[in-house]
């Protein structure tokens, strides 16, 4: 974990994310959380409870069902100065306001030749929740990653959550902030500071290794710290490699492992095929080709729409035996 | 269960069909929810308890598994008036091999389609463009089929609602929007989310017959529906009307919240519109049904729907090979982590 | 080009400024199909030949670079009238490095945020919810502000414009939703693409105060609008507006087909609505102007017109190394091939 | 060029999807084709040019320009049966359709567990046209070939775009079909046979060489042609693989060649970063990763939404010069 010279604080993911979202509303008159039964409802997973009745309907704003209009009118309103957090009920959501993402908010400042920002976060959860089935479970971040103009995070940890989340509201940028339904729960300590980020564009090795690099974001995170656990037992030394932040994208830290282990595995939930994972991979062949003694595998998610038995969902997603099979494959 | 002709409505056999109809899917849900708390039944689950009436009375106003039906994710009760196998559908509700979609969809995407039934969607809005082709192929093809579109208050929103409006009014499209309007989305009353809450109105600037009627009268609901069935079929035009019903239990099994959007009193004057009650004050008015039958059909439908839990409990979960099947009609995605 | 008040209007200098800016906007769009065509301009560029009224009757009801404007691709006129540099506009169209956006933009893609003119957008209906944003920050600041959405016939029927509606009359946003009804949206006319096609109506069902004003006559045009800015300003409420106008050129510059979607005698009979021969009656009627001065002024614009030309053809192109900048605020995105 | 025993005729691509469209709607009265100014406008691209007025107003649909609405009611109207061929003005307008197509068309046949089928075509440019600034422009092929369910082409020669576009309209799965406006005047021979289809999930050797392996697909296959030419000239041979089929993707090949040349450049016109080239780099650098002798190297468009100015935009879009350059980094 980062070095934080101030008192932390135990606390869950979802804690840290709502307590930076309170504190930044406090801090800044210009930003406000817009979003579907965030206010009114306490939001589906509770992130902004008792928001609402804290700092008013100005300040937290329920919206109808219409993605593609508040979120554009989130971007309307970032160009003229505010600074909106739009909180997406699950991220797959997003998708209906695409256009408004990728085609306007990513676009603005260099349309404009830099006379008009867009500083909006969108934010919410990604990736698989519990039998949400298909049209409720994706994974988008590599989608936005691609996209130039935004900003793409995807912490793993409260902490990280914390930091880079007051980052993204205080970016002059489009962010896209995903949350992962599986992390909310995760607990971690978290500094007692108004100030604290976490800045966009750094990897951060949470556990050393020698012998390969786990390399991942998210929950995948969590999934290759366990997996790292079980490894060591079996005298397999692995490092984890939180990529944290998709856009940009830091290979500094990811090639600096890699030349110290000469084994990676690129884990993603997003389904395998055409996913980010490719991004990274490829990255390392590329800019490692001289320090790997094996190829980059990937473990990703399968290429299915995610299935709603649970037995079924559950094969779908990448767990930690399957990271340790991927890092068998390399020998 | 047979579709009732109009003349035999309100016949004591009608009266009965139409209370059987109600009170099984009332039991049907209720077991689902009573599963769900088991565990039995996971992620988001939607039931209908409440809406009864605006299912049933759909149902005999259309010609079923003809006319073609697509609705969101609050989609037990209309396979079940198709006749659809039960079992099939508590298995899917539950992930099981058994279910209608082989444990694929669950409780958000139950379909017949050899029945015309399209699902079971999840995404708010996403469905109705769906409808508007559903309607269009049945046009395209000269036949006199009507497309039932239901959507929620809202999912009345969104934009492609409006998108599919202006094209089905543009190319006389016979599909009825049914707009199930229980005055919530999920933990949003409809003030908070509709700028006009008279929801009917949309349709007319598109030139769309529009209409506001009560959803939780059966029969007064089954005679505007059967109305503005036959107009549409005849007319091959659509139709938007906003049928005013009311969700009695949470938006799905997960919400036991609903304190955070509105009040008891408020409930329980809308429990007084219970469209069941309000048959059975019916039933006994006329001396169609006496209170011991009654009690009776209930414990025969309540048996009903242990006894198709029971059989869908006993379908095993989906082989784990399975999960490739398709994602294509003729090849396999490329398998493996 | 200075804001007119209410009182002063149809006085002499302002009858002679209305002309004057709308013959400026006829010469300046002329001159840039004819730089198109010599290969000076590119891509997709849509002129404002017909329909200046609209432009310049807005400009006169509004508050200048106070109030907030956003349009679509047809974006060249706001920002003269607004006191932009008319070579930074030419050389933006033209994709030089004095543009606004110093040539990143180009025709669909002109800006002046410091003037409150916020584009210049290519995706049909993707600006409407921007402009409902604009809104919602002037409120969110208790500021005065109005903010003027333009938009055209076809891009009325995308379903963002009816969901930035809901939340525009929801909210009280102070956005006037200005429909440019030029009849025909690229090669379909407004019979083909809108099922009914009285687009006023559509405000209707959202409680927002809606109206049909003619916007070829640019007097009682600006007078409407004068109204509606002002009960708008003073309301801070939605309006919808549908302003009927008619393009008088192809739908952009690559367009030479029109007689694909309407004929040379419809075309003629819009061409006796020319807002600017209309208003070159009323001078002569009302003796403000004489042929020969309109002429003379014709003449000094379309030097201007040129003088402006040529000096934004001096502008180079822009630097290679600048095809990085402005991607981020703060950061550069990865380079190279 | 595959062998065809039957009489060809030179055209252009345009021509030959314009001939294949008219076949098909002649073939199997189920087939349609909807989009907006398709029909009375004759297509902006002049695709569906004279069909309007030889097949009617049912068969050829002038739409609003409602992308959501339209997409959908043709995939409502697939899983009724018919088979929809949904024009997209350029693919940049599919953005606003994103929900439907990812999220309900690619989703259907596994969701209904087999139930239902949605037999649709998704065509049009992708891609740079000539100064159609950042909305305009984009390349969205790597998006959906991404999303399990879909299938995604992207032809480079008249006579593929011949033969996968009828594959297209007969395959019982939503295809995205992606043109490129640089394709459309280039001349083929395309065979005179009503019957002719090229499979997907095959990739084509266009030019044989032993020094490099230069894989790409659409107007890159073009590029790497072009490129190809002038690096003989420098003495280079390079063997030019076109994917042509995105999803599914012919790694048997693109394999195959690499193990021939030992070096590979994977060009395409998309964002370079996290664009699809990623997928196909990082498998040749697993799949290959015994016969590699260098990295393998992607050339792909810059990271930026694409301006205007003429200088700019060609900055942009990678050409022979960039690919040669990309072949030069493997030393
Ligand atoms: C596009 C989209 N946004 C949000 C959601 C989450 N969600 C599911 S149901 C629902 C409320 C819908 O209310 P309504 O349309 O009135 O239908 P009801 O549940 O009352 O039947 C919401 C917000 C979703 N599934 N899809
Ligand atoms: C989403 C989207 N679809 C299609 C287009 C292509 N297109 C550009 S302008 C236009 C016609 C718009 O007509 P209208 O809104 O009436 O505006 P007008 O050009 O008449 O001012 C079309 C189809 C686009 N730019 N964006
Ligand atoms: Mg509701
Ligand atoms: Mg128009």
């Amino acid at each position: 974990m980062a070095a934080v010279e101030v008192a932390t604080q135990t606390m869950s993911y979802r804690d840290a994310i709502s307590k930076v979202l309170s504190e930044e509303i406090e801090a800044n008159p210009d930003v406000f959380i817009m979003g579907e039964d965030i206010g009114r409802y306490q939001g589906t997973f509770r992130v902004t409870q008792g928001m609402f009745d804290k700092y008013g309907e100005k300040r937290i704003i329920d919206t109808p069902i219409t993605e593609a209009g508040f979120t554009g009118i989130a971007i309307g309103a970032a160009m003229a100065g505010l600074r909106p957090v739009v909180e997406m009920m699950t991220m797959s959501f997003s998708i209906l306001a695409m256009d408004q993402i990728i085609n306007h908010a990513a676009k603005i400042h260099y349309m404009t030749g830099g006379q008009a920002k867009c500083p909006l976060v969108i934010r919410g959860p990604g990736g698989a929740a519990k039998q949400l089935s298909a049209q409720h479970t994706h994974c988008l971040e590599g989608w936005y990653a691609h996209a130039p103009g935004l900003k793409v995070v995807a912490p793993a940890t409260a902490i990280d959550a914390y930091g880079m989340l007051r980052q993204a509201i205080r970016d002059d940028n489009p962010v896209i902030f995903t949350e992962n339904p599986g992390l909310y729960t995760v607990m971690g300590e978290v500094p007692d500071d108004r100030e604290f980020v976490v800045p966009f564009g750094k990897a951060n090795i949470l556990r050393e290794g020698t012998d390969v690099s786990l390399v991942g974001y998210s929950r995948m995170t969590q999934i290759n710290l366990a997996a790292a656990e079980k490894l060591a037992e079996q005298g397999v030394s692995a490092e984890v490699v939180d990529v944290r932040s998709l856009s940009p994208l830091d290979m500094t830290t990811i090639n600096a492992s890699v030349a110290k282990t000469h084994r990676a595995v690129v884990v993603y939930e997003d389904w395998k095929f055409g996913g980010f994972g490719g991004e990274i991979a490829s990255r390392i062949a590329e800019e490692s080709f001289d320090d790997l003694d094996a190829p980059v595998v990937r473990c990703g998610g399968l290429n299915v729409p995610t299935p709603y038995a649970r037995n079924l969902e559950l094969e779908c997603i990448p767990d930690v035996d399957d990271v340790i099979a991927a890092v068998q494959k390399l020998g | 269960m047979a579709k009732a002709k109009l003349e035999e409505i309100e016949s004591p056999a009608m009266l009965e069909e139409f209370y059987r109809q109600m009170l099984f899917i009332r039991r049907f849900e209720e077991k689902c929810n009573v599963a769900y708390r088991l565990g039995k039944i996971g992620g988001y689950m939607h039931t209908y308890v409440g809406m009864e009436a605006t299912a049933v009375g759909i149902h005999h106003a259309i010609k079923p598994t003809y006319d073609y039906m697509i609705t969101a994710y609050r989609d037990h009760p209309q396979p079940l008036l198709l006749g659809t196998d039960p079992v099939k559908v508590m298995a899917e509700i539950m992930g099981r091999s058994d279910g209608m979609s082989r444990g694929k969809g669950g409780s958000m995407h139950v379909y017949d389609i050899e029945r015309g039934f399209f699902g079971g969607w999840g995404i708010v809005g996403g469905h109705i463009p769906l409808g508007g082709g559903l309607a269009f192929a049945s046009k395209y093809r000269n036949e006199d089929r009507v497309t039932i579109c239901l959507l929620g208050d809202g999912a009345a929103n969104q934009g492609v609602v409006f998108e599919t409006m202006n094209m089905a009014a543009l190319w006389d499209l016979p599909i009825i929007f049914c707009i199930e309007n229980n005055e919530f989305a999920m933990g949003t009353r409809l003030e908070y989310h509709a700028a006009d809450t008279e929801l009917y109105k949309r349709g007319e600037p598109f030139g769309i017959k529009s209409e506001r009627i009560d959803g939780m009268d059966v029969l007064s609901f089954h005679k505007d529906m059967q109305r503005i069935v036959d107009w549409t079929r005849e007319n091959q035009k659509p139709y938007w009307v906003e049928i005013m019903n009311y969700r009695f239990l949470g938006h799905g099994a997960a919400d036991n919240d609903r304190q955070l959007y509105r009040t008891k009193e408020e409930e329980d004057a809308a429990m007084k519109r219970d469209p069941i009650a309000r048959l059975e004050e019916i039933l006994l008015k006329r001396n169609v049904m006496t209170r011991e039958k009654m009690e009776a059909i209930d414990e025969e439908l309540t048996d009903q729907v242990e006894a198709i839990y029971e059989q869908a409990d006993a379908s095993p979960f989906p082989d784990a090979s399975e999960v490739y099947d398709n994602v294509y009609t003729d090849m396999e995605p490329e398998k493996g982590h």
